[in-house]
């Protein structure tokens, strides 16, 4: 089950994008979020594009992962795309069925939509690829930092971000191997009528719940006795260290940003 | 006690998870530091009962349990539980990083170790349990073995000074056992530890120095190795089997053929078997 | 004896953590119903956080479970549904402030269980009518797709609540009756 | 035959980059009735190779063949019901295996699941819980609130509860006291020998399961290095030992010995009591030869 699970892992081909300071990806991220909510035009578009692609490929992954990423969304883009382009009206008609009209502007703002989406989507991946949770989190923890003045502690949330990162795919895992246990003992879900694998479902999710909170019962047990103490000062494993590339780096979004509005508001 | 320190304390300690059906009762002790406890007894016997006891994980119903002259309270956990290293019997539930690295460096930035400290210590102990390769595994990679090794490795990189085991070997192949019974010994002879350890394994049992034996929840005995593996009737209280080199002394002894005492160190018969066997 | 909704332990910590983990982790169980939307069994997770540890753990759960289930799943975060997460349970977790409401010890009544779903179902319409709104106004997404999201998915999630939601908190108290159990606590 | 493997690799997320190969070219026959025990380094691949046995893991090259269901890389799931009703698997952590709210659902779960009655559910529970050494008084406690021996139990009497043809445990001793150990050891041999079950065991501990065995199985970085007999076994201990593979104190006193009396040929005796007495002949033919001698 965890097999299917893109996203959480990192990949590690020593690329030079993997030892970009996270607090740097996570601004980047933003940035191109800001990026391409603001692309209107196929220009615009053509520019974020090439700008992915020649980061997806410096980071050595094969870029049938990014696509791969997007996969699980292609659902709702085909919705984006049939709303869009159904809903604006400029340009020649270039199709009619009934009174559904398609303009040639739909068209065009439909496929800008959904690309935009494909993009937003399988970009993001080169975060999770190229960081390790530790990493991700500790930069969380870094770019949340002001928070604290707000009364709300840093530290605290990454490391409830954490434990939950880094139990989701155990919890997946668990459920998959009660899925077994019951099928070892003849309740296969595979194998069952609808009605059945409803009722099966809920004998699913009972164990499951009760079994994460099991888990936590323990875990609080092994927290405790590794010194655990909420509040109480830790140092850092991930240290963090910012260079004049991080700054590089980040400029390079915000020059894409800035490139992105200024064709947009000429 | 005059000279030695005591690590632990028990006076009188009573526990019961439910108050109907008491799991240690009347529990009373004590370990000097830097010594290495073995505590024995039947699956149920309350073992686990008592480690956690011990690490400050459970409160007592009733007695008293006093950590290095300290009273282990509520008030005082905070002070003394950083002091204590446990490893859980279940290697599972014990993991808090999303990798094995991450796991091990868990505790270590509890401690406000600088970073350069936190990465030798990780460097050091993967290599001493023989888990560098898996450093960048999530724990639900792992095998169960693997689990186990490192969950011991994590809490000796904390190099605690009171150090609790519940059957951290029980899923190591025989060699991976003999490796961490090596760890332990070197631990031992370094005397800046102490270790309780819970085991059913007559080898670690042997190294040790000293064995309490708990029966429904009482101390059934509290004897050094040797007696304990001399000793059938007690043996069989606490279903217990001796090692094999024991019973074939035994054996060969209601045989009528004497033999001089052998260590079961390296495997070797020959030193004192052939002895024997051609020198009568 | 509850703990307070304020009070910050390594429990809560942990709780939050691995509630979160659950809650994102079994939102990838579901059946789709219409684009976004899906018949997801976890919204009943919402009410059991909610009932049993509180508004302030149920809220924080319920938004860091739905981000980084958005987040593993597609990569962009849906931030108004997150926080719609996060506001449902808050509403559920009311109920754990009346005073002699406590399933862990088994108390529960019918009263309760009546202000329960009420909770229950303001919480479902407000956090819908709200991550609604955010998509509109914050994201910039076409509102003939949200209206259709916010209505189908209003009628879902009340349906899970009701089905599985409720009647989960009922037996976790009603099983903790039979064994009055008396947790260890240091 | 009841299982054959031909040529069966496996390997975790074999299709992503983080592909980890566990299983390497298997080549395996295990008759009906037999008693098979598995042993190997921890992360050999024993925990993987028995999830194949009941379908759980598919192979992702080969063949693997339970009875008449045949599990071939790259073809159609067949139907498993029936296949894990007749192979029963304790998993290497009972918390896996357990999921119900009490001990007694937990065993009934099976049963119930394969047509008995409720009634006849209960009596299966109950004795099976008895095979292990519980009393009936663990039937109504929460499993997740035993101690990890007594989890241990119970998670093996879930699978005896189904009473399967072919009865598969992951490292069943770990955490079970000696005289527990053994006495599974036994009830193993027992059930084998008068119900004719086909035994699988994965065990660390060798000592205790060699009486009992018929076939060993040495596992060595997802590959099969050993299949044979005790005696084979022994035989080859120097071999299995050079390539890393611990053996435990009986095999290595007989080797020795065999060697210094040259019974090499001869059947060994690995229990206390075979030894023993094997070692009082050698010394009275001893003592007679140098009573003669002299
Ligand atoms: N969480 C719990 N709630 C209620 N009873 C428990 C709980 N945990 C253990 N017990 C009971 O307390 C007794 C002692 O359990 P404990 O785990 O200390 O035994 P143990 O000596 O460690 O045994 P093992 O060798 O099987 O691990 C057992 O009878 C067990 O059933
Ligand atoms: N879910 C998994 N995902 C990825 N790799 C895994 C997974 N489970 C096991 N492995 C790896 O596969 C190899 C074989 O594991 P397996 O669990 O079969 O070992 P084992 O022989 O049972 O060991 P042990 O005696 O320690 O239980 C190990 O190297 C392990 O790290
Ligand atoms: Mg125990
Ligand atoms: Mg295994």
């Amino acid at each position: 089950m965890r097999n299917k699970l893109l996203f959480g892992r990192s990949i590690d081909t020593g690329s030079w994008v993997h030892s970009v300071d996270p607090r740097a990806k996570l601004t980047g991220m933003v940035l191109y979020l800001i990026a391409l909510l603001v692309v209107n035009s196929w220009v615009a578009l053509g520019l974020a594009t090439v700008f992915s692609l020649a980061y997806m490929v410096s980071t050595r992954i094969p870029l049938k992962y990014y696509a791969k990423a997007a996969k699980p969304l292609w659902v709702l883009m085909v919705f984006i795309f049939v709303v869009q382009s159904l809903s604006i009206k400029q340009g020649t008609v270039l199709w009619h069925i009934g009174s559904w009209e398609l303009y040639s502007g739909g068209l065009s703002s439909g496929l800008i939509a959904a690309l935009r989406m494909t993009l937003l989507v399988s970009f993001t991946a080169i975060l999770t690829f190229t960081t390790t949770p530790g990493l991700l989190n500790q930069g969380l923890s870094g770019v949340l930092k002001p928070l604290r003045k707000v009364g709300i502690s840093a530290e605290r949330l990454t490391l409830m971000m954490g434990i939950a990162l880094r139990f989701i795919p155990t919890i997946l895992d668990e459920t998959h191997k009660i899925m077994k246990a019951q099928a070892a003992r003849g309740a296969d879900m595979k194998e069952l009528p609808w009605k059945e694998k409803g009722r099966l479902l809920v004998s699913l999710l009972v164990p499951v719940t009760v079994g994460a909170f099991r888990r936590a019962e323990e875990l609080v047990l092994s927290m405790e006795s590794r010194g655990y103490i909420v509040g109480a000062p830790r140092s850092e494993y991930h240290l963090l260290s910012w260079s004049k590339r991080d700054t590089g780096f980040i400029l390079s979004y915000v020059m894409l940003v800035a490139i992105i509005v200024y064709l947009r508001f000429i | 006690m005059e000279g030695t320190k005591l690590a632990y304390d028990l006076q009188q300690v009573s526990f019961a998870y439910e108050p109907e059906h008491p799991v240690l009762s009347d529990v009373t002790l004590s370990i000097t530091s830097g010594s290495w406890v073995s505590l024995v007894g039947a699956n149920g016997s309350g073992k686990s009962t008592l480690a956690k006891l011990l690490g400050g994980l459970l409160a007592v119903n009733a007695g008293k349990i006093i950590v290095e002259g300290t009273p282990l309270l509520r008030e005082t956990a905070s002070l003394i539980m950083p002091r204590i290293g446990m490893v859980f019997q279940n290697p599972d539930n014990q993991f808090i990083g999303a990798t094995v690295e991450e796991d091990i460096a868990f505790g270590l930035e509890g401690q406000c170790l600088p970073r350069v400290e936190m990465v030798s210590r990780v460097q050091q102990y993967a290599e001493k349990l023989g888990i560098q390769h898996l450093l960048s595994k999530h724990p639900s990679e792992l095998s169960g073995g693997q689990k186990q090794r490192v969950a011991v490795a994590a809490i000796l990189a904390m190099e605690p000074a009171i150090i609790i085991f519940d059957e951290a070997s029980s899923m190591l192949d025989e060699q991976a056992r003999g490796e961490l019974l090596h760890i332990l010994r070197d631990m031992r002879s370094n005397g800046d530890y102490t270790m309780v350890s819970i085991t059913h394994d007559a080898e670690e049992i042997m190294a040790s120095d000293r064995v309490i034996v708990l029966r429904d929840g009482t101390v059934a005995a509290d004897v050094d190795p040797d007696t304990l593996f001399s000793d059938d009737a007690l043996l069989n209280s606490c279903r217990l089997i001796a090692p094999y080199h024991i019973r074939l002394i035994q054996e060969l002894e209601r045989r009528g053929i004497k033999v001089p005492p052998f260590p079961n160190a390296d495997k070797e018969v020959e030193g004192t078997l052939w002895p024997l066997l051609f020198n009568k | 004896m509850k703990p307070s909704i304020w009070k910050w332990s390594t429990r809560t910590v942990v709780t939050i953590g691995i509630g979160a983990a659950l809650y994102g982790a079994t939102s990838w169980i579901g059946i789709p119903i219409a684009p976004d939307t899906q018949l997801r069994p976890a919204i009943a997770l919402l009410a059991i956080f909610g009932a049993l540890f509180g508004p302030v753990v149920g809220f924080i759960a319920g938004f860091i479970g739905h981000v980084i289930n958005d987040f593993i799943q597609s990569g962009t975060v849906w931030w108004g549904w997150a926080l719609g997460s996060g506001i449902t349970a808050a509403f559920m977790g009311l109920i754990y402030l009346s005073k002699d409401f406590n399933p862990k010890d088994g108390v529960i009544k019918k009263k309760h269980l009546i202000s329960f779903i009420i909770y229950g179902v303001v919480g479902i319409f407000v956090s819908l009518a709200f991550s609604g709104l955010f998509d509109i106004y914050a994201m910039g997404e076409p509102n003939n797709k949200i209206v259709i999201q916010v209505i189908s998915a209003g009628l879902v999630n009340l349906a899970v609540f009701l089905i599985l939601g409720v009647p989960a908190v009922w037996a976790y108290a009603k099983r903790n009756r039979n064994n009055a159990n008396l947790t260890v606590e240091r | 035959m009841a299982i054959t493997f031909q040529q069966v690799s496996f390997a975790y997320d074999a299709k992503n980059l983080w592909r980890h190969g566990a299983l390497e070219d298997i080549d395996l026959k295990i008759n009906e009735g037999e008693f098979v025990a598995i042993a190997g380094a921890s992360g050999s691949g024993k925990s993987t190779l028995l999830q194949h046995l009941n379908g759980i893991l598919m192979p992702t090259t080969g063949k693997v063949q339970v009875f008449d269901v045949i599990m071939s890389a790259g073809e159609k799931t067949p139907k498993l019901t029936e296949l894990r009703r007749r192979v029963g698997l304790v998993f290497q952590f009972p918390e896996h295996q357990l999921f119900e709210d009490t001990v007694e659902k937990d065993l009934c779960f099976g049963p119930l699941n394969f047509g008995s009655s409720k009634v006849e559910a209960k009596e299966q529970a109950s004795k099976a819980l008895s095979m292990v050494g519980l009393d009936d008084s663990f039937l109504e406690r929460n499993p997740f609130h035993l101690s990890g021996g007594q989890m241990r139990k119970v998670a093996i009497a879930t699978v005896l509860a189904m009473d399967p043809d072919v009865i598969v445990l992951d490292e069943p001793t770990a955490t079970l006291d000696p005289q527990s150990r053994a006495e599974l050891a036994e009830l193993l041999y027992r059930l084998r020998r008068d119900q004719g079950k086909t035994v699988i065991v994965v065990t660390h501990r060798m000592e205790e399961m060699l009486p009992y065995v018929d076939q060993w199985i040495v596992m060595q970085d997802g590959r099969k290095t050993f299949q044979g007999s005790a005696a084979e076994l022994t035989r080859e201990a120097l071999k299995l030992e050079a390539s890393g593979l611990a053996l435990p104190s009986c095999i290595s006193y007989w080797n020795q010995i065999a060697t210094r009396f040259g019974l090499e040929m001869e059947e060994p005796c690995l229990t206390v009591e075979a030894l023993a007495e094997r070692l009082e002949r050698v010394l009275q033919v001893h003592d007679t030869a140098e009573g003669g001698g002299g």
